[in-house]
């Protein structure tokens, strides 16, 4: 094994384990914070953190993994496509979630401390 | 640390298999119908990682969009326009018990019978050989006779268009059939002539901006499945159905009146048909050089064969293209990316124009 | 002496007709059409996934995808393949059967959404009293 | 012993995670938090289908991981539109 494919492989699990541990961590903030809009924080790390980070983790894995022939460049461009679709669609998907959960009133804001978005909307400088 | 290895595929297949039974369940319980696709989607989902793991890309491939995709959004969009809630009072206790007794006792007989064809003990893991003609088939998908060979490495495909070319004919028309009933349908219904306004229409602005970054890229993934089909999985459907993703992001994050800028419902029938004329030209190509130069050829022929020495050429310039492969996966994804178009578009018509044209026809 | 493997393959294949008991409960017996029209698609997904696995084989260490990764095989090569890939078979036909269902399925949404235009309800049994 | 060997301790990770998604995607009170639990579960899945082609070995299979993805987010974007009061269309 050459010192860069070495080095491709430790990073490669180094972000591996970075994504098992974000993983954890999401799951858990999913099953305890109290209200919709607190367990976006969640998903933000889901996705990011437990997701994007494994598979760019994976591809560099791949492409260190000398058995697989030519065709590890395949895996490894399929992966790095796959991230960056991820990078760029899981957090415009949660914002419009959130933006549409808002306006209907179908999430239910139980512990509410402050909600500047609502005075904001009475005082007329936001609008749907 | 081996034995691990070799063990951990069989153990994420049994416990996605049993959260794909829980939500399953949940999913026929429920009362309220959205949650019911919602629990369906996951069921979809679990079921997709269960063809992941059993090795077979290609159906995930087609099964994702299909399952979690496009048949959630038509259900939704059902809910939507129709009740929210099921209504379950005055479901008598008996009948259901004496239904599920019924289904038990059928599906128990049918899963043994199922087990009987598999092995004849009740081994039902599988052994390590396979039937004698998935074997012919693996040996022959890419060999160096032509005359017994489809020359594709993707055995599936190489099925699917060579081995069963008339099944695929009929799939397609199936296909055709539903769309036209569809159409049918919602004959006299047009899309209302509005401008598209940016502000007013549509979703917020960070979702517009991520679409018209993300649509060229989703094109582009689309094209490549389906043009690489005869060499990685995938194939015209699966292409097409990928494609189709951008048809419906349009439409709902932009809105009906913007995608109508691009293709309106007329346009993209004429390009189904000029798909459909494709895959009927893939079918025949070889029968009609047969005609031109004399020789014996037949329909659905792709390499040639002992008695029918015809064939198109399986590689240019050292590019495996397959024969007819490559023409059968391009119009098909043109149509099936098309057949989408048309249903979204029919289903994001407004409801009231909808209904002043029915109520024309009942009176 | 079980092997943990067979236990787990087994595991699943009990899981899987469990849903097809469940989801042919929610064809019966369920009311409401687009209800009916879910658990047909999970009854359809289920037999595709009984159709998968009896192509399922025994390999070592994994069966590999029924695609070849090289485009000039030699004879070893394509012995080692035909003796690790899945069956190519059922994935043909489970290809063509949900396309179909697929069809089918949007077919029958259409049909839904037009009793209900004219209708007014999706209840079956509420349908099935009207007359004309 | 292979380099990816070292991948089958990381996995049962992922599938705790999968569980809980789904323990809260099934409870969850109100639609967006179902939602938004498919949301995680799908891409957390997505990132399992990417190890397992590293795992098995099996290179080719890595397109699914990416249909996944784009399927997941028409997802959201249909709920979200089902969740706003505007027509379908508009």
């Amino acid at each position: 094994m050459s010192p860069i494919d070495f080095v491709l492989t430790v990073i490669g699990y180094i972000l591996i384990g970075i994504g098992a541990f974000c993983q954890i961590v999401a799951g858990m903030g999913m099953n305890r914070f109290p209200n919709f809009f607190v367990r976006l924080h969640a998903a933000t790390i889901a996705a990011i953190g437990g997701s994007f980070v494994p598979i760019i983790g994976c591809s560099l894995l791949a492409l260190s993994f000398e058995e697989l022939g030519d065709v590890r460049f395949f895996l490894a461009g399929g992966g790095f496509v796959a991230a960056v679709f991820l990078l760029i669609l899981a957090p415009v998907g949660s914002h419009l979630l959130a933006k549409a959960a808002y306006f209907s009133k179908a999430a239910v804001l139980q512990p509410k401390v402050v909600d500047a978005l609502e005075e904001d909307i009475r005082k007329g400088e936001v609008h749907e | 640390m081996s034995e691990l290895y070799e063990l951990i595929p069989y153990l994420v297949l049994s416990i996605t298999a049993l959260a794909s039974t829980i939500s399953v369940y949940l999913a026929i319980i429920e009362k309220d119908l959205i949650k019911a696709v919602l629990y369906s989607a996951i069921q979809s989902t679990f079921y997709a990682l269960i063809f992941y793991l059993l090795m077979v890309p290609d159906i995930v491939l087609v099964y994702i969009p299909v399952s979690v995709g496009l048949l959630p959004a038509i259900l939704i969009i059902a809910v939507k326009k129709t009740e929210k809630y099921e209504d379950v009072t005055g479901i008598s206790k008996t009948t259901s018990t004496i239904i599920l007794t019924l289904v038990v006792i059928f599906t128990l007989i049918s899963g043994y019978l199922l087990l009987l064809s598999h092995a004849i003990t009740f081994a039902i893991f599988p052994s390590t050989d396979i039937r004698t003609l998935a074997r012919w088939f693996l040996n022959t998908t890419l060999w160096w006779n032509r005359m017994f060979s489809a020359m594709s490495p993707e055995s599936v495909t190489a099925i699917v268009w060579d081995y069963r070319g008339l099944d695929t004919y009929f799939e397609t028309s199936v296909m055709y059939l539903a769309i036209i009933g569809a159409l049918a349908l919602a004959r006299y219904i047009e899309i209302p002539k509005k401008m598209f306004k940016e502000e007013a229409m549509g979703m917020s602005i960070i979702g517009k901006m991520a679409t018209r970054i993300m649509v060229p890229m989703i094109l582009i993934v689309a094209v490549s499945i389906a043009l690489h089909g005869h060499l990685t999985p995938g194939g015209g459907f699966q292409g097409g159905v990928t494609a189709a993703v951008t048809v419906s992001l349009l439409i709902f994050i932009f809105s009906v009146y913007f995608a109508a800028r691009f293709f309106k419902i007329n346009t993209a029938i004429l390009l189904r048909i000029i798909g459909l004329i494709g895959i009927i030209l893939a079918a025949t190509i070889t029968l009609i050089i047969g005609f031109l130069t004399g020789q014996q050829a037949y329909i659905f022929q792709n390499q040639p064969k002992v008695i029918a020495q015809i064939g198109l050429p399986y590689e240019i310039g050292g590019n495996l293209i397959s024969g007819t492969l490559l023409i059968f996966n391009t119009s098909e994804f043109l149509a099936v990316v098309m057949g989408f178009a048309i249903l979204f578009l029919l289903l994001s018509i407004p409801e009231e124009n909808v209904m002043e044209v029915i109520r024309g026809e009942v009176e | 002496m079980i092997d943990v493997r067979t236990y787990l393959f087994t595991v699943t294949y009990v899981a899987i007709l469990v849903n097809i008991v469940i989801s042919l409960y929610g064809v019966f017996v369920r009311p409401n059409v687009i209800k009916k029209i879910i658990a047909l698609s999970i009854f359809g997904d289920s037999i595709y996934v009984y159709s998968i696995l009896i192509g399922f084989r025994k390999a070592e260490p994994y069966p590999v995808i029924p695609i070849m990764t090289t485009w000039q095989p030699s004879s070893e090569y394509i012995s080692q393949f035909a003796s690790t890939a899945v069956d190519p078979v059922p994935p043909a036909l489970v290809l063509t059967g949900v396309v179909i269902g697929l069809a089918v399925m949007l077919f029958l949404v259409f049909l839904a959404l037009q009793t209900y235009r004219l209708f007014g309800t999706l209840d079956i049994r509420k349908i099935v009293r009207m007359r004309g | 012993m292979m380099i990816v060997e070292y991948l089958t301790f990381f996995i049962p990770f992922y599938l705790i995670g999968i569980v809980m998604y789904v323990v809260r995607a099934l409870k969850g009170p109100t639609i967006p938090d179902t939602v938004l639990s498919i949301d995680c579960l799908g891409y957390a899945l997505a990132a399992l289908l990417v190890i397992f082609s590293v795992y098995l070995q099996s290179p080719l299979i890595i397109a699914c991981a990416i249909v996944l993805t784009l399927w997941i987010y028409a997802l959201d974007v249909y709920m979200s539109k089902y969740l706003e009061k505007k027509e379908l269309g508009e």
